[in-house]
């Protein structure tokens, strides 16, 4: 049987690997997937936790958590590629440092 | 070791060496199909959570959808793609270091949480339905209001996207 | 909005239907509220979890209890018919105007039909947009009637601050627009500054924002009457309640916040209807009426009044009297009617002041009717004078008084009902809904035996009936006095089934609260808006016995006012003459004429020194570091300082905390901008680095 | 249970015994049945594709009036086996600047992604893969495997008419995936379950009665995912050589164009189970056996309508296949979804002619209005076929005096 700190551990690990990526990934939709994975690993601690703490009484929360997190990262990857695709078409670039124009 | 724990070993190797490869990986195009690869693994992580609504919403949103929404637009911009140069800004061991902090900081609180050695009790069946989660989500005593919230929220991005993404013919109106 | 930019049909046939659709919903819910027996204890309404926060709900809902059931009558009827009425006055229909730019009014389109070219109106550029944004402006003042909690309120109350700065600022492209929606916005959120802290105090002391939970709940109402707050030794009940009303003295347009309202003028008419009938200024009123039961708490009928009521009288009947004065000296056929709002207004937070709470609510609703119906009248007599300028190309202004005249044989619909609409004004007796609204108030500070309101209500009463005989008298009576005047006719049915639809509500709402005590007719009369509010207030109306004093009062100065200002203005003949109260009164009447000068004080003892500020820190620093103060939250305080001394309405305290503050915040933002490139993940980065470090901080601090 | 009504179980179950009396543990022998039943499946399924394959020839032959496949065996009957053999034997051409990943993975997960499918369709009251709750969102799902095939296949080729195959594909597939998803929501009301065993079950009158728009529209919808004509713009052989798999050769070509048959072959299936009553017939109860015949003998019609729609009409514009997905298709199946459920619920439970009746009528006065409304629209409208930006060599166009004409 499977105890719950393995799945925590896993997505800790997911977690700080999309962080990682998220912050030095040159490619804007590189920083896209690993923010998607980052996602990916708050769903897997929400869903752990349901299922070890708070399914056996029956409470949805979490459930309801995951979808809204699904509806967002649907959300999210749909307005980002958007974005990268037309400042590509603007300044030809996807690299997500060059695109400074708003410093100060 | 039951045969069970050494499948989730497996899944969980094979995500975490997927989720390394999407960020490393140098080609656009292969970091996506690693992180398609993670996906599946995270689906088969909710197949083992009981919970198979989520593992086949997972495989049809993320897979069916942004995945190949995310391979488009990597199509799309393919010209800026072609850079053979090392794939991170100069930022990368500093933040490896902060990585490594985080990482350790998140295990060190879990090793410190007497809750989190619980193991699973068998759920009913009737706990497991896809009918419950539905009908608690157009309960407007539960969770219709948040529901309806994430509705709109989709719908908004929708209309954004279009909006960002369609390139205006004439400046101006 | 942005996408039936092009499709005016679409726009006005949306925003009417879902108008009528509120309007047809709300009848329902009156007639529903006035079949309920005991209202006031059980309301209808009911609340809907809201996100779930922990283990218990947020809730939101909606309250119809008497109060609401009256304000969601005239409301729903006065936002329809202003909706409807909007259609025509922006010329829909009519082709698309020659030179007409987004941001100015129509000028005109050259049609070339038989014969020579002749100039006919044209419609409005921003058709679409206004109807949007009206449509927005009602769904707020809905929402403030309907909530059963004080947060809901306030949300509608500031979207109803947003929609007045941008419809006041309609026609951006006018400078004097500009700066008036801006004026509107600055003024009124002072106010609003301070109902926030009443809001604030209040959540922090009752922990609850519910209207049932504490304004019909004794024990909380004695305890905050009675518990003392440390400002001026007031009780709490009383500095909240004064919080709140300096948000509604912001919002309502009383003395000391009052110069917004007039300058609201530059907007389209139907939004100055809008502004005074349906929405802003009543939603002011509309609060103070809510939270009688706070303000009035500790207060026993008869007694001294509290201090907080004592300032609301005094600001009121101040008020009142105030602007009557001021408005008997305009010649702006809208402005005229802005300072009878304000001295309107002032009458209903006196009556407020001195209790009369049924009387308060009683004028709130019938001046809401006759002065929708005055302004929509108004608008219609600009829209033919403007139809006139069409003809004749003279260069006048189509607002002033002086150069109309006359229009009673040109437009016949729109004079009767403003006519009836100015008698409903000036309280003309017995057939007039003004009248008996006025009359309760009056009677309510004789009874109180509150000498001075009672005094200034009625000497304000007289002036009201003398403006009100001075505008009609100018517009519509006597001999054409310009070309224009002679070539106006009247508007489109679209536009004058409102006004008479208004007219007879103006006539005949005053039936439903014809006190019982009047002589022969209040037998007959079931006073039933006194019953049906009174159930609202555990302090009933101090009704001990009807003098004959107010009644006669009310009579004369209505009478007497109405006929004086006949006689002096029928025989008024061209425009250029001399007005003949300033031979009368000489200097006096320029102070009127010139609203004594407020605004010009306003400017030497806030502006300037204000705008001296602003000049030498703030532009700089904005200029400087202008992508900074967007970014960071400092830099954008600093900016937001920056603007608010610069618009000043400020107190002047405040200047030199914002000098330092501004000063401050300059070097810091020229210290931040490094860090500022601009690059994403660079900021995140940092963020992330920070999260960390804190953490470790609070880590080795509190858990080891 | 005698092994006449039943035969399947009844081995499955013999099976089990004999495994477990050669002495495999309990969980072992499931594994090992498993496996087993998958591969069986599978192969099953690839063998009946060839049968399909000389099967769709022979028939398309006959609606070209041609003979089709006729030397190998009797009738040609043969024939694929022959094709089989040389795509074995053909040479296994990689080209070069392929990105060796994608391209070699195309092909396994495009058939991967097809068989998928068949682990959760019920053959009979008694066979099926698995019946787990979401059935239908694991059909989705794995088509959208199959569009990450295709595209992984454009890319990896490296080639420009791969890469526009693969991108008219993808834009295609998910396009109508929408409308194709919104009608599922009509069988899962009906049904109440997402899986599929218990819509066939809830289908003692098959669904098409109830729904009959959204039956067609389900099934132009699963035409178009499959990509045969008049959808097949995706491999149109005279716009883009080949589509997306014009780089491909050999055994991996032959993975592309069984995977193109089975997943006809599989919606059709599909398309009977959810909408036809899947195995539902007279006698299934006391003769499961049978329910596998009428699956078959369904799938088969639909399938046969498949290949005469694939014969008889012509292959749509691009822009024409994406304005009836979404001016026409999309729209209509959210209507129909919320007329249906209007009418469902405003319709007390229990007499079930009337509520069938009630449906049939709505869905029938739904397709009346829809018809009209893009009559209408066609007649304000019409199809403007020549473009009046092409320079048409008209007399009256030439220069006067008819200098500019070389001599």
């Amino acid at each position: 049987m499977i105890p719950l700190y393995w799945y925590l551990l896993l997505s800790a690990a997911i977690f700080c690997i999309g962080l990682f990526g998220a912050i030095t990934r040159k490619n804007s939709v590189g920083i896209l997937l690993s923010i998607e994975l980052m996602l990916n690993a708050a769903n897997i601690n929400l869903l752990a936790f349901w299922r070890y703490l708070y399914a056996p009484n029956g409470d949805l929360r979490a459930e309801v958590f995951v979808i809204a997190i699904f509806v967002v990262a649907a959300a999210e990857a749909a307005v980002g590629l958007a974005m990268i695709i037309s400042a590509y078409r603007s300044r030809q670039t996807v690299v997500a440092n060059d695109m400074d124009s708003l410093k100060g | 070791m039951t045969g069970i724990q050494i499948l989730f070993i497996v899944n969980a190797l094979v995500i975490i060496f997927s989720a390394v490869m999407t960020v490393t990986a140098r080609h656009m195009i292969h970091a996506a199909l690693w992180f398609v690869l993670a996906l599946l693994g995270v689906a088969v992580v909710y197949a083992m959570l009981e919970a198979g609504f989520f593992a086949v919403v997972q495989v049809l949103i993320y897979v069916g959808a942004i995945a190949i929404l995310i391979i488009f637009a990597v199509m799309l911009t393919r010209r800026a793609l072609e850079d053979q140069e090392k794939p991170f800004n100069r930022a990368s061991l500093v933040t490896l270091l902060i990585v490594g902090i985080v990482f350790v900081g998140l295990i060190l609180s879990i090793r410190f949480w007497p809750l989190l050695q619980s193991t699973t009790v068998p759920l009913s069946p009737d706990q497991l339905t896809v009918g419950t989660l539905g009908l608690a989500l157009t309960d407007p005593q539960q969770f219709a209001l948040p529901f309806e919230v994430t509705s709109i929220l989709l719908l908004a991005a929708m209309i954004g996207a279009i909006y960002i993404a369609h390139e205006r013919k004439e400046k101006g109106k | 909005m942005l996408f039936t930019r092009r499709f005016n049909r679409t726009s006005h046939i949306t925003a009417i239907l879902a108008a009528s659709l509120s309007f047809v919903a709300s009848m329902v819910i009156f007639i529903k509220a006035v079949t309920t027996a005991g209202l006031a204890q059980s309301p209808l309404g009911g609340q809907v979890n809201w996100l779930p926060t922990g283990d218990l709900w947020l809730k939101i809902g909606v309250m119809v209890d008497p109060l609401t059931a009256i304000m969601l009558f005239f409301v729903a009827w006065t936002i329809l018919m202003i909706f409807i009425y909007s259609v025509g006055y922006h010329n829909f229909g009519q082709p698309v105007g020659d030179h007409d730019r987004t941001g100015l009014p129509p000028h005109g389109a050259e049609v070339k039909g038989q014969g020579k070219p002749f100039r006919v109106m044209s419609i409005e550029p921003m058709y679409a947009r206004f109807f949007a944004l009206i449509s927005l402006f009602a769904f707020a003042m809905y929402l403030l009637v309907v909530s059963d909690n004080l947060l809901t309120l306030y949300i509608g109350w500031e979207i109803m601050g947003l929609c007045s700065y941008l419809l006041i600022g309609f026609w951006y492209g006018k400078e004097s627009a500009r700066k008036a929606g801006i004026k509107a916005f600055i003024t009124t959120r002072i106010g609003d500054v301070f109902m926030l802290l009443g809001l604030a105090a209040l959540y922090s002391l009752t922990g609850s924002l519910g209207f049932k939970e504490i304004l019909s709940n004794h024990a909380v109402l004695d305890i905050l009457a009675t518990s003392v707050s440390p400002v001026f030794g007031l009780s709490w009940a009383g500095l909240i309640g004064l919080l709140l009303f300096i948000g509604t003295v912001g919002k309502s347009a009383q003395f000391p916040l009052h110069v917004w309202l007039p300058d609201a003028m530059e907007g389209p008419t139907p939004v100055s209807a809008m502004i005074h009938a349906a929405t802003m200024v009543s939603a002011g009123v509309y609060l103070v009426i809510r939270f009688f039961p706070l303000i009035s708490a500790g207060w026993i009928p008869g007694e001294a009044l509290t201090p907080t009521m004592s300032v609301m009288a005094f600001i009121g009947a101040f008020t009142a009297l105030f602007a009557a004065t001021i408005a008997m000296a305009q010649n702006d056929v809208k402005r005229v009617l802005a300072y009878s709002t304000i001295s309107q207004l002032g009458y209903m937070v006196a009556a407020l002041g001195i209790g009369a709470f049924t009387a308060a609510a009683f004028h709130l609703v019938t001046h809401a009717f006759f002065k929708a119906l005055l302004f929509l009248g108004s608008g219609s007599v600009i829209h033919g004078m403007e139809h006139g300028l069409m003809h004749t190309g003279e260069s006048l202004d189509p607002q002033d008084m002086r150069n109309m005249g006359g229009l009673k044989d040109k437009m016949p619909r729109t004079f009767w009902t403003f006519v009836a609409g100015g008698l409903a004004l000036s309280g003309f007796p017995l057939i007039t809904a003004g009248f008996w609204s006025k009359d309760e108030i009056l009677s309510g500070a004789f009874n109180g035996a509150h000498w001075a309101v009672f005094a200034t209500l009625a000497l304000a009463a007289l002036l009201t009936a003398f403006y009100t005989a001075r505008q009609i008298s100018l517009v519509f009576l006597g001999e054409p006095r310009s070309e224009t005047a002679r070539h106006a006719h009247e508007t489109k049915p679209v536009m004058t089934t409102p006004l008479m639809i208004l007219a007879f509500f103006a006539v005949t709402l005053g039936w439903v609260g014809i006190p019982k005590e009047f002589p022969l007719l209040g037998s007959i009369s079931p006073a039933w808006l006194q019953s049906f509010l009174g159930q609202m207030v555990e302090i009933g109306e101090h009704a001990e016995g009807h003098s004959l004093v107010p009644l006669l009062t009310s009579l004369v100065v209505s009478l007497g006012g109405l006929t004086l200002g006949w006689l002096v203005y029928r025989r008024f003949r061209s425009a250029d003459q001399t007005d003949p109260m300033e031979k009368g009164l000489g200097f006096l009447f320029r102070i009127f004429q010139n609203m004594y000068w407020v605004d010009e004080a306003y400017e030497v003892v806030f502006i300037r020194p204000a705008g001296w500020v602003a000049e030498n820190l703030s532009y700089k620093f904005i200029d400087r570091t202008l992508i900074d103060g967007a970014l960071h939250g400092i830099a954008k305080l600093g900016l937001g300082i920056g603007r608010l001394l610069r618009f000043g309405f400020d107190l002047p305290v405040v200047n030199g905390a914002g000098d330092g503050l501004a000063g401050g915040t300059k070097g810091m933002g020229a210290l931040l901008r490094r860090l500022q490139n601009g690059k994403i993940q660079h900021y995140m980065g940092l963020a992330v680095m920070f999260i960390v470090v804190i953490a470790m901080i609070i880590i080795y601090f509190v858990v080891i | 249970m005698s092994f006449i009504q039943d035969p399947i179980p009844w081995v499955i179950h013999w099976l089990e015994t004999l495994l477990i009396g050669w002495g495999l543990s309990e969980s072992l022998t499931q594994v090992v049945l498993f496996v087993l039943g998958a591969g069986l499946i599978s192969v099953g399924a690839m063998f009946f594709t060839t049968m399909l394959i000389w099967a769709e020839r022979k028939i398309g032959g006959r609606f070209q009036d041609r003979l089709g496949p006729n030397r190998v065996g009797p009738w040609g009957i043969f024939q694929t086996f022959a094709d089989m053999l040389k795509i074995f034997t053909k040479e296994y051409i990689n080209p070069v600047g392929v990105d060796k990943v994608p391209f070699n993975l195309a092909p396994v997960l495009s058939v991967a992604a097809v068989l998928a499918i068949w682990s959760v369709i019920p053959f009979s009251q008694t066979v099926f893969g698995t019946d787990i709750s979401v059935g239908l969102l694991i059909i989705i799902a794995v088509g959208g495997l199959g569009e990450m095939a295709i595209i992984l296949a454009g890319f990896g080729s490296n080639n420009k008419y791969a890469l526009l195959g693969a991108f008219r594909a993808v834009a295609q597939l998910i396009s109508y995936e929408v409308p194709l998803v919104i009608v599922l929501l009509i069988p899962v009301m009906f049904s109440g379950s997402m899986g599929l065993n218990d819509i066939v079950a809830a289908q003692k009158i098959p669904f098409i009665i109830y729904a009959p728009v959204a039956c067609v529209i389900f099934f132009i919808c699963s035409i178009a995912e499959n990509g045969r004509a008049p959808f097949d713009l995706i491999e149109a052989d005279s716009e883009l050589v080949a589509g997306y798999n014009i780089e491909y050769s050999g055994l991996k070509f032959g993975m592309f164009f069984v995977a193109d048959f089975l997943h006809a072959f599989t919606s059709a299936i599909v398309f009977t189970t959810i909408f036809l009553g899947g195995w539902q017939g007279p006698g299934v109860e006391e003769m499961p056996v049978l329910g596998g015949f009428y699956l078959l003998l369904k799938t088969l019609v639909v399938y046969f309508m498949m290949l005469a729609i694939r014969f008889t009409v012509p292959r749509f514009r691009i822009d024409q296949m994406m304005a009836l997905n979404w001016k026409v298709l999309t729209p209509l199946s959210l209507v129909a979804v919320l007329v249906t459920a209007v009418v469902d619920k405003s319709i007390p439970q229990g007499n079930s002619l009337f509520r069938i009746a009630a449906l049939l009528v709505a869905n029938l006065i739904l397709w009346l209005v829809a018809d009209r409304m893009i009559t209408a629209f066609r007649k304000r409208h019409p199809v403007q076929v020549v473009s009046n930006k092409r320079p048409l060599a008209r007399p009256e166009r030439l220069p006067a005096g008819g200098e500019g004409i070389s001599q």
